[in-house]
């Protein structure tokens, strides 16, 4: 693995505290599995770590990625301009495994879609997709994900949840099924993601498989709705980290694992099984 | 071509930069990126008796120019980092120092026999930075007596070379190294992490305790080097804050035999070598032959 | 509008923020620029019984985020600060905390006894980070039992509240402010500069020691500030590294009863002022009417 | 006083290693006298106090400064472009005191140019100057310099030194007489300043008063020269500083007080009288 030198070529305000920055690289970065992340270092001598983000896109000499400025780190990337030099480390970590034989759910709440994006671009057979947020204003968040969407708009549409499963289908064809909700109820849904989730979940089809990534307390209130059927779950989860590289053991999420509960988001993650992780 | 060989208890290092304990994994975490043999010598992760699970995260805390850290030890234990680790450094053949701790004077002994020298094994490192449990918690490494009676019992037990690893929270620590010194310790690890706090004010929460690391800690550290290097025989070896090859030159200038670097590979995982090519560099710009040319040149 | 008023020793004060002892001069420097009583109280430079020259240059270095400094404790002593510079604080109704220092333990109290309680003199604030010359030059305030003698001594003397300025290069700094405390210490701050050294590569000078200032200063002072607070019933003054406002925040939240700017002022003369309207700002903002409600707000 | 925020609108290269730099204020500075000095606050975060400057030019609401690039700060500085903004605190310290009946003698050693340039364009009668640099590639230093040369060029001609209390005397027009000295001998006197001044001290007027700037070392072979006749002699020090205000008394000189032999650079500086100066 190389530490690239990059180049921002685009850092846009997609919505209030939401951008999406794009880094041309200096050479290649190798074969991205959804869920990685880089440790980017953000070109101000105000912020001394590295900080983690989700690829949300790659190309053959670019990465993109899409943040929430929230602190330091991340309000100093906002104002980084184009040409801004900066340091890229990655791809990191276990990213999403796809099973074969389930419906892929994708579960996003808040700027989580952005560990998401990837995994929805990649999955290459019909799947769901929900996505929550606090308002309306975030929606836009959607708007770079490719819903090839047979006449219904991918965002804002007060909709009920049809079934997934029966009315698309083709093979190796994602089916297109955007429902958002929004805290306010200023569009979609009025709730959480997994509100939203409960209310469809039945619609999914045969075999579930839900990806998730959001704030933390989302993956509680997940547990308890799919402990029931036993739906198999896999989310990527958010962790103050030093390193990236599995060196400093700062990062961990404690699992069920009672010899070793503490496994590094780094390495052993960041997509971990919910059903190993106590929460 | 400047030398970086480097003489240590005996032993011969390719070059006087290691990483410093808990920075660098298990090894094999950095090796995909440099082969762990760049290293004079890599410093194991604290081990302990038993594996031991650290605390619950947050973890780690950027500050200023530095961080805090409370990993809480987490480590797999003796047994199965011989197991599961050392061959690593067996394949690439590069010696190690083996950090280790205990919550009791007997925990530090046991651990100590429990190491079978090796000739891969450089020294064994005792971190007296721990809270010792038998007193209230008090931090094993601040009493000089305290630290005379670890080492003292360390050194009956092993025959491999025993280098003291010290807090900087303590009020003068020329007196601790000369206790683990007249104790029979080998070297002295100069310093660990200097107890922090720090307050998120948007989320309003307590202070984050940890140990601090990288630059901050940098000047304490130096003045350890320097106080220490002058008032024991027996080699010192520098950590805090290092973060390029000018600061492993300053260290090396005050008086460090050896040096560590921690924090700096968090920022770029490239720090070490980078830093030993640096120092060749510099080494060769100036003329020097050897390592030891350098702590000459603070004492004009 | 929130008040930042605040009690100490009986006195209420403007605002909690004073400057830190030896970094606003005499206070007539920086009047022309902003009125000394914009100040809670101004600290006195470090006096003594008499004038002391101090150290030879130089006696600044810039060290990362943060810097060491060697003055050596000039200053005109007690006797020419009231003739020469108390005047001005007379004029401008702003209280002061005196702040000075000794090599022995008799001096320490000959100079308290040598201050006249007067209205405007808030506090004694002992500075504990001086060699000892009686005792080798070991630092007073490192021994739980130097510091309980002298601030015993030192309040059997004057009427005048005593505040004990602690060192951070303790083993233990709770230990050592409850024994300022079961002395009869009417307050403590925390924390007087940290013992450093720097090597200038480009002279290849043997180390620059100081006392280490700044924002690299302010994890180690804010976990004395939590620590002490909660172990001693007396007032905490912090101080280490506050920058801004919110910093001084930061202190509060950790259980100062009022802060001290230092180093700060060197690199904006007007951090001061600054940090008052921050202040003043952040209170507004969320609402909180008394500073008490700030130290509240990390309890959780 | 104010902080005053400025805008740089020059920072050029005057030959290896100098550059010269001005600023624009917010606000008017307020008089300077000659040999005072700002604290700039460079703009890089690596950069954490302040540097002292000597005035070396102003106007209504600028600044120049001419410096060194030799560490940190300064090499700092030189990558600062233009429109950057900086903080300038200033005028600051006691600059030099011009007493009437005596002919000034302005002695400069490499960067000391800076602060002297001002005081010679405020001299305001006859006056000599002598500049030492190391090699004839510092000499474009003195091109800032207004010499009203009379015929004579101002930098490097090998001319001995005529005499110039009669040469030249109009009242109130300053004498055009700058003598160069380089350590290498490339141009003009070979030899450092303080030999040159020596060797054309006999040939200055009648009452020579020293103003002179210049590195350290400089200062007590200045002192060695001008004893036997007892030369009136003032010099601008350089010191580290901290504050720049008199706040810290980090910047001290000693002097042959012996009450109080420290003397802040800042506030009873940066100008001394030499023979005050314990050196
Ligand atoms: C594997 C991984 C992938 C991530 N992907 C993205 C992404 O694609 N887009 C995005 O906007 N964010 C992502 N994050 C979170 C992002 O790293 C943090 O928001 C960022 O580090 C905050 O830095 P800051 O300096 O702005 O905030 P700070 O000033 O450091 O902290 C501000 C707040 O953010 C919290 N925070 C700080 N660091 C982290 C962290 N590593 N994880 C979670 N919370 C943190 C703090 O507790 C605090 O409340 C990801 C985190 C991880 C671990
Ligand atoms: C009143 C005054 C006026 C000055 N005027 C000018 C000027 O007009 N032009 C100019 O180029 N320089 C001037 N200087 C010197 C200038 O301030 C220093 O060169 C500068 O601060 C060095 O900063 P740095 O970060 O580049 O160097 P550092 O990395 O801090 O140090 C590099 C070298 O410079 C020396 N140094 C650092 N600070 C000072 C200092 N304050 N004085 C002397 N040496 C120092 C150090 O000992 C070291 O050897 C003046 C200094 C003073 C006190
Ligand atoms: C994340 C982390 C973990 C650490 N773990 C240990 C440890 O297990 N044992 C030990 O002796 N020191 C440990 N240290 C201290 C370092 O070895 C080193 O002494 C200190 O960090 C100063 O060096 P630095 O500034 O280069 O990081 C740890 C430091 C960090 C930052
Ligand atoms: C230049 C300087 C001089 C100081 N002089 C004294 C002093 O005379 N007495 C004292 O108790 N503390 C003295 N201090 C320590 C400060 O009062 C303060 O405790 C310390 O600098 C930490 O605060 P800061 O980081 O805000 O500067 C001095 C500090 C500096 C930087
Ligand atoms: S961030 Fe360092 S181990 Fe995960
Ligand atoms: S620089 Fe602070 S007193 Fe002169």
């Amino acid at each position: 693995m190389y530490d690239m030198e990059g180049v921002i070529r685009e850092n846009l305000l997609v919505c209030q505290d939401f951008y999406r920055c794009k880094i041309e690289l200096a050479r290649p970065m190798g074969k991205v599995i959804p869920g990685q992340f880089i440790m980017l270092k953000i070109p101000s001598a105000e912020v001394f770590l590295r900080r983690p983000f989700s690829i949300y896109d790659c190309g053959k000499q670019t990465v993109t990625i899409l943040y929430k400025a929230v602190g330091k780190g991340t309000r100093a990337l906002t104002s980084a301009g184009r040409k801004e030099r900066v340091m890229v480390l990655g791809p990191l970590g276990h990213g999403f495994r796809v099973h074969q034989g389930y419906t892929p759910v994708l579960v996003a709440g808040g700027i989580g879609i952005a560990g998401l994006h990837l995994l929805w671009k990649q999955v290459k057979r019909k799947a769901c997709f929900f996505y929550g947020c606090s308002t309306e204003q975030e929606v836009p968040l959607l708007g770079g994900i490719d819903f090839n969407t047979r006449g219904r708009t991918a965002t804002g549409t007060r909709q009920t949840c049809g079934d997934l499963s029966s009315e698309h289908g083709q093979p190796d064809t994602p089916v297109i099924e955007p429902r958002v909700c929004t805290l306010d109820g200023s569009t979609g849904f009025c709730g959480n993601v997994v509100q939203l989730l409960k209310s469809s979940l039945s619609l999914v089809g045969e075999k579930p498989y839900v990806y998730a990534c959001g704030p933390q307390p989302m993956f509680a209130s997940l547990k308890a709705l799919l402990a029931e059927k036993e739906v198999p779950c896999q989310v990527l989860v958010e962790e103050r980290m030093a390193c990236g590289l599995g060196l400093c053991f700062g990062c961990v999420k404690k699992t069920l694992d009672e010899a070793e509960p503490y496994k590094r988001a780094c390495v052993e993650g960041p997509v971990f099984d919910l059903w190993q992780l106590s929460l | 071509m400047a030398t970086l060989f480097v003489d240590l208890f005996g032993k011969t290092l390719r070059n006087p930069v290691m990483n410093a304990s808990g920075t660098l994994g298990y090894g094999r975490e950095i090796d995909p990126l440099w082969s762990v043999d760049t290293l004079g010598a890599y410093v194991t992760k604290g081990l302990s008796l038993k594996p031991h699970h650290g605390n619950p995260p947050p973890r780690v805390w950027e500050e200023g120019r530095g961080m805090l850290n409370s990993i809480g030890l987490q480590n797999v234990g003796l047994k199965r980092f011989f197991a599961e680790h050392f061959p690593l450094f067996r394949k690439r053949n590069t010696p190690i120092v083996v950090n280790f701790f205990g919550f009791t004077d007997e925990e530090y002994i046991e651990c100590a026999a429990s190491i079978e020298p090796d000739p891969l094994i450089v020294a064994l490192e005792i971190n007296l930075s721990c809270p010792n449990v038998t007193k209230g918690g008090i931090c094993m490494g601040k009493e000089a007596r305290g630290v005379f009676s670890i080492i003292k019992r360390v050194k009956e037990t092993t025959p491999i070379p025993v280098i003291a690893k010290l807090t900087p929270e303590v009020a003068d620590i020329v007196e601790i190294a000369q206790a683990a010194v007249s104790a029979g310790a080998d070297g002295i690890t100069l310093i660990n992490t200097m107890p922090g706090a720090a307050i998120d004010l948007g989320t309003g929460r307590m202070a984050f305790r940890g140990g601090l690391s990288g630059p901050a800690l940098k000047p304490i550290a130096l003045k350890a080097v320097a106080d220490v290097s002058r008032a024991v025989p027996v080699p010192v070896i520098g950590a805090g804050g290092i973060m390029d090859h000018e600061d492993a030159i300053r260290f090396l200038m005050a008086g460090a035999r050896a040096i560590q670097v921690g924090t700096a590979t968090f920022i770029d995982p490239f720090a070490i070598p980078k830093i030993l090519a640096g120092l060749a560099a510099f080494m060769d710009e100036h003329g020097l032959s050897r390592l030891s040319a350098l702590a000459g040149a603070t004492h004009d």
